[in-house]
């Protein structure tokens, strides 16, 4: 199992929700964090250095099982993009374990739902 | 205010802006509540009272009209959306004193003259004339922050200023001379007691041209053309913007009486009072009923501007229609109202964001229309006719072309000339941060 | 309020509902302002203006009331609860206009008949009928609202709108035609000047009544029974609500002398002005106190509750008692609230949210016995012996007794036949999504 | 309220303090509005109602500062600094009634006598006594309000009742005796129509010198000495508590006439009303635009500040300066606002969180010497020479040097004795938990 | 050492965090999380397809010792149950330093306090 | 590549930036945490045991390319520290792969602006 953790643009968030679910993930969590950067060029505005402290972000957080690794991240990739600086990032972190509360199930038994059809 | 004759008794054009080069001269010219024996003879301290108390209460107006804006709108554009709701209020004060005044209530067919800062030109009757230029002044102010709502969240701060300017001093009180003023549709018998067209239907029209002009939000119609849901950030503010809102327009509707004195008056206000209050609930129910109806669930935002539909839509007419009447309007102000925001979202494809367009344009005009219908002396459910009918359909037809004809040259003038809209990326981040330098929630 | 006589001149049926389905005839019948000269001639302009802005100020109460329970609750039901503060006073406007009205204030030894949307049974005296009737109007909504404080977060949106009708309809009318309605009580001398016992502890009898029967929140007793915190989401808007009640209540209290004029009346009011005021902040200084001694800190949610009680208190005897007994009232509502409070939800185990069974029903009840004991004439301390007071306590159970029955039959009815309570996942989830379809934050 | 005569009839000092103690025959000398028939003789309903109505507009005030200093301030504070805006207003009812308005309205050449409860050394003359008393009790209640800002986020709660009991009791009423009380600056025709320098001015140098002694808050300042942003939690209620302020202003210095009876009167507050208005707009476009040319982007926290500062400038010659007198008032106040917060914040060091300090010491000060300069009357500018001028600039530096000098023996007795500022960790953690046990947003 | 993160309902987060206490955490971390999910059956309500983009839930993240992971997790799992759906999961993420800032300590050290008596 | 999780005082957050930028990391993200503990015997205050539930913190994160790990944990530790209880903690959290959404970039390469200079 991993965890992928996306940081995208607050405006993208309605396509990436869109396109994961088309990608048959069943669920993610996500929420809001802000992002500070180096002043750079490219980020002077009106001859004011744009304090970057205030850009916010939406956090995505998806554990999915390793056979849906790939699949998950170009479906972020693809609906987060826009070719404009602050596009965001996509990490891949290890997760050793999962446990689904309700069921007790564990592993990559707790991501998926075999009860779904009910 | 229907019922406020302007003899001009005489125009002076008072150089106020030298005056404030030259100060030492000039300000010896002024003088502190300088009135002559005949004038002062008439005034009624009660209808002072009670046009000043109307007058805080339409000034309350303002942060109702912040709040609803600022709550139906994201986080990221806050301190803009507010920043908007004061500066249209600091620079409406000062032009409508300095030239809408006096364009508004000087005499003239089409248009009065600019005052420049003196209000000598104007005979106060019941009131002191400065009590009758503060209330003026804030109904000029509603008008010209209903725009903002519509455009909200993607104008420029400094083309904000500009077209609001424009509104303040020239397009709001010419057709307010019209009216108001003495002017041709005030003698053809056309009655808007305090506004739905005069100074409600002018926002709303002005702000669907801007909102059209400018083009939706990033975001707000998917690749499909299908338009999305951009939840405002904060109901809470929003609902208590409405009720500011409401307390507002007790004074706004009652107040635009201007007068308080004598039985006659106080019957009438206290019937205003109520028809206002009635329309104003039944707007909501109305809204609160489709809602449920149509999607399933009462929508709190919904109901937020039903109530302001109704409120809007009996305006013209909350002296003239009896409560009865004034349910009848409510409830068909509130129900169109919900037509009419999902037509011009998902039909016109205009971004509205606050639905300032239909609230305020389309209730405004509604109302307009429904006098002429509820009106107990000469409304056509009444025996009344067409005749009443028809002159209210010509003022709100000649003053919505005239707003929204006005607002077309200002929006795509400053769209060639300095573009109206912001970049996409500052609006992706938010204007507060670009604009203001500032974020509201820290 | 006490002093208005009230000699039913008359009373037509007039069929204001068919008048609705056949609005052209029924219209023809509408006259505004239709007053013969011999009514008129008694009206007084300063009274009408003070009771107008006294039903502004009452009105305004609403948003306080929306606020301090919107602050009182979690973020996941904000705008189910907004929108209940919204809908019971849009309800009470229609139905107080529609029965309310008649039965409160016509002819009958137990009520009034209901006046189907005509006001011409009433004679007014001082101020116009409609200035009267929204100055009722707004009375009539405080009470509804309180109730839907202690049920919050819990409650079916449509349950709540059920009851709500019948409380402004039946419930509170007719225990106002016992008083202010010149029914029996008011014969026997009661003496409730603003209501808190008529508005206010009928009020928080029934949410006493609605909170038990529906029983507490999810997760507000441990399974040892222990009561724990669920803290409010925004306490600057809940201290925004109550600066707001406290405005509010500057009209609920003076405002209900009726009249301004002369200087008997001016006196008068401005006494009720300051009782009030002193009771208030000494019902806050005594919550802050208790609260220092009896947790170790100074709490600001018991500061806000404690500033209500005092409020709630000195209603009934605001105009009866002087500045040192309206102290003492306050002090004495202040400590007791504190104690109720922690009465009700540790030892009654009934969840009230926001606390309003012991600010308006304990608060209530007790400010009306304290105005048998502290009434400059006719109080216990005042030399006027246990005679008043227990006029006093009579009425406040009666009343109570009323309302609570009322209250106990009005809920276990729709409990049995509809189920007062969303499920346990909608509750968990959040009634704003669920019934409304919407969150108030974004 | 310059033109009170206040001839003191006659002095009882009225236990009420030991009546508090014996109830029962202390409650036996009261009694609800007992004035002789000479006294009533002369009352105007109109003004009381007036006044009344102002008394509740500048009570408004109150919820104003609270939203402001709240919104200034951090999510941590909150609810520490909620609950001062209460606590000054609870204590100061009680304390003015008890003895500030004795002190402030007896007779006396440095002071009055404290009067314990008893009103009736006041002789009233066209108001009632009891309007009168609740109208100087919320001006006395502002003036205490203004310090919680400055001292925000780092005072200990006890502390802050300490001070504000001794501001309230003692220091405001004493200065406001030399002025307002008919002492010996009023003899010499200070010009303070409604409190520039009497209620803001002392305000804010108590302010001043406060936040001085408490040092700045934690991290303001950085290694290098350099003043960093604390922004503050909520510009939207920051925002909200302006338009509240503004609303209270037309209390404020329109109530301040005392009086709307007769068209003299009627003009009057017509005029301050709209020179009051003027001044807020310009001291909030100066702002704007320095802002904008100094920062490169208009600031929606200084147009906050900027208005405010307009209103503190005009309120002593708002009854005394010509239209475009108050329009160059707010332009000066406005600008200088803002270099005033710099001067403070970089140069001084001095930790003001919202600015009070410039906003009411600062701006009230410069508010009561432009009176001496655009005064139509007497004015430098309108040929009076230097002598109103001379007079204004005495009154401005003794009555700020009375409140400096007062606040400076205050803090630094009581920092010596129990220590003004919380712990460290407190500051870090926030006041709320610790001071308070409750947060403000859960 | 490893980061246990559970994500539980609000409701449920004095249980949880009475549990954790007990069971002689430390410390832990929390913030609010929304979760969004695939419109299942099981999730229609009057007729309207919930949109579960507004589903509420905390995220509570505890850095743990190896040896005490299960026993962790089982004060959770116990604590957070109710057995309808939506009572959350948990996953456990490998970490491979920690560092406390106050003193400098490193690896499990910092984690539980020596000086806890003093 | 390294994720390092730092939980600090908010009154140091811009303590902590400064350091962050002075020792050349591009970018980070962070928002607001709550810390509940142990009541332990240094936080009895007045006489009330204080509730811990309600420590607000923030956290940083910022993932790093392995060799500038110890660079940021310095960085942090310096700028955060204050020597009393509550400074916070440090986490390092192994990242298996990170992509720039913008240009598509993998691994390392995501991490550093190679279009820096235009
Ligand atoms: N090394 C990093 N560690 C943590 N978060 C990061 C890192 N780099 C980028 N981010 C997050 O990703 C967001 C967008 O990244 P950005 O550098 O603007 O993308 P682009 O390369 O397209 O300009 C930032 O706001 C920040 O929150
Ligand atoms: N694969 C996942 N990745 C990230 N978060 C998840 C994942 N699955 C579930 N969650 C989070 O856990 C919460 C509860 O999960 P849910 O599926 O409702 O539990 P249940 O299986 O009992 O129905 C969701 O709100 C979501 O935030
Ligand atoms: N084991 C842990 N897991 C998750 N977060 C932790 C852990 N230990 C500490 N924290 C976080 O770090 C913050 C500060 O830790 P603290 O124990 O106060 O540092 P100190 O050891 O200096 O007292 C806490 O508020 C908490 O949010």
């Amino acid at each position: 199992m991993k965890k992928i953790e996306a940081i995208i643009r607050k405006t993208k968030f309605e396509d990436v929700k869109d396109a994961l679910l088309e990608a048959d993930i069943e669920w993610f969590s996500y929420y809001d964090v802000r992002g500070v950067g180096k002043a750079r060029q490219g980020r002077i505005y009106r001859g004011v250095v744009y304090d970057t402290s205030y850009i916010e972000r939406i956090l995505i957080s998806i554990v999915v099982r390793d056979k849906n690794v790939e699949k998950t991240i170009d479906a972020v990739k693809k609906a987060a993009y826009t070719g404009e600086i602050g596009d965001g990032r996509i990490f891949v972190i290890p997760i050793e374990d999962a446990i689904r509360i309700r069921t007790g199930d564990r592993g990559d038994a707790s991501l998926y739902n075999a009860e779904q059809e009910n | 205010m229907d019922r406020i004759i302007r003899y001009i008794m005489g125009k002076r054009l008072w150089l106020g802006f030298t005056g404030l080069l030259f100060a030492g001269s000039a300000f010896a010219q002024d003088s502190v509540a300088a009135k002559s024996a005949t004038e002062t003879s008439s005034i009624s301290s009660l209808d002072t009272v009670w046009v000043l108390l109307a007058a805080m209460l339409v000034f309350w107006m303002q942060p109702g009209f912040a709040l609803v804006e600022a709550g139906f709108t994201r986080t990221k554009n806050t301190a803009n959306i507010l920043m908007k709701n004061f500066v249209d209020f600091l620079i409406g004060t000062v032009l409508f004193w300095f030239v809408g005044f006096g364009i508004m209530f000087g005499a003239g067919d089409f248009m009065g003259m600019p005052n420049l800062f003196s209000t000598d030109f104007y005979a106060s009757s019941n009131i002191p004339t400065e009590a009758f230029l503060i209330f003026q002044t804030v109904f000029c102010a509603t008008a010209a922050t209903i725009v903002s709502g519509a455009m909200a969240e993607r104008t420029k701060f400094s083309m904000y200023i500009t077209y609001s300017i424009i509104i303040t001093a020239i397009v709001y009180p010419i057709s307010g001379h019209w009216t108001w003023g003495g002017g041709w549709l005030s003698q053809l018998g056309f009655h808007d007691f305090a506004g739905s067209t005069i100074v409600h239907s002018v926002g709303g029209w002005i702000a669907l041209i801007g909102a059209a002009i400018l083009g939706p939000r990033v975001g707000k119609y998917g690749k499909d053309g299908k338009s999305r849901a951009i939840p405002g950030h904060n109901l809470t503010i929003a609902a208590l913007g409405v009720f500011i809102l409401w307390l507002g327009w007790f004074g706004f509707n009652p107040g635009s009486q201007l007068a308080a004195e004598g039985s006659e008056n106080a019957i009438a206000i206290s019937h205003v009072f109520l028809t206002t209050n009635i329309a104003a609930c039944l707007g909501g129910i109305a809204a609160i009923t489709v809602s449920w109806l149509k999607y399933g669930k009462p929508s709190l935002s919904l109901t937020l501007n039903g109530i302001l539909a109704g409120f809007v839509g009996v305006t013209a007419g909350c002296d003239a229609v009896s409560p009865v009447g004034a349910a009848m309007i409510g409830l068909i102000c509130g129900t169109v109202m919900i037509f009419s925001v999902e037509f011009i979202d998902k039909v016109l494809k205009i971004d509205d964001p606050v639905g300032a367009s239909s609230v305020h344009g389309v209730c405004g005009f509604l109302g307009t229309l429904l006098t002429g219908v509820f009106a107990v002396d000469g409304g056509l459910l009444y025996g009344g006719g067409f005749h009443m009918l028809g002159i209210q359909l010509l003022g709100a037809v000649t003053v919505g072309a005239w707003a929204a004809g006005s607002g077309f040259v200002i929006f795509t003038v400053l769209n060639k000339v300095h573009g109206l809209r912001v970049p996409a990326r500052i609006e992706e981040e938010g204007l507060d941060i670009y604009e203001h330098g500032e974020s509201a929630y820290n």
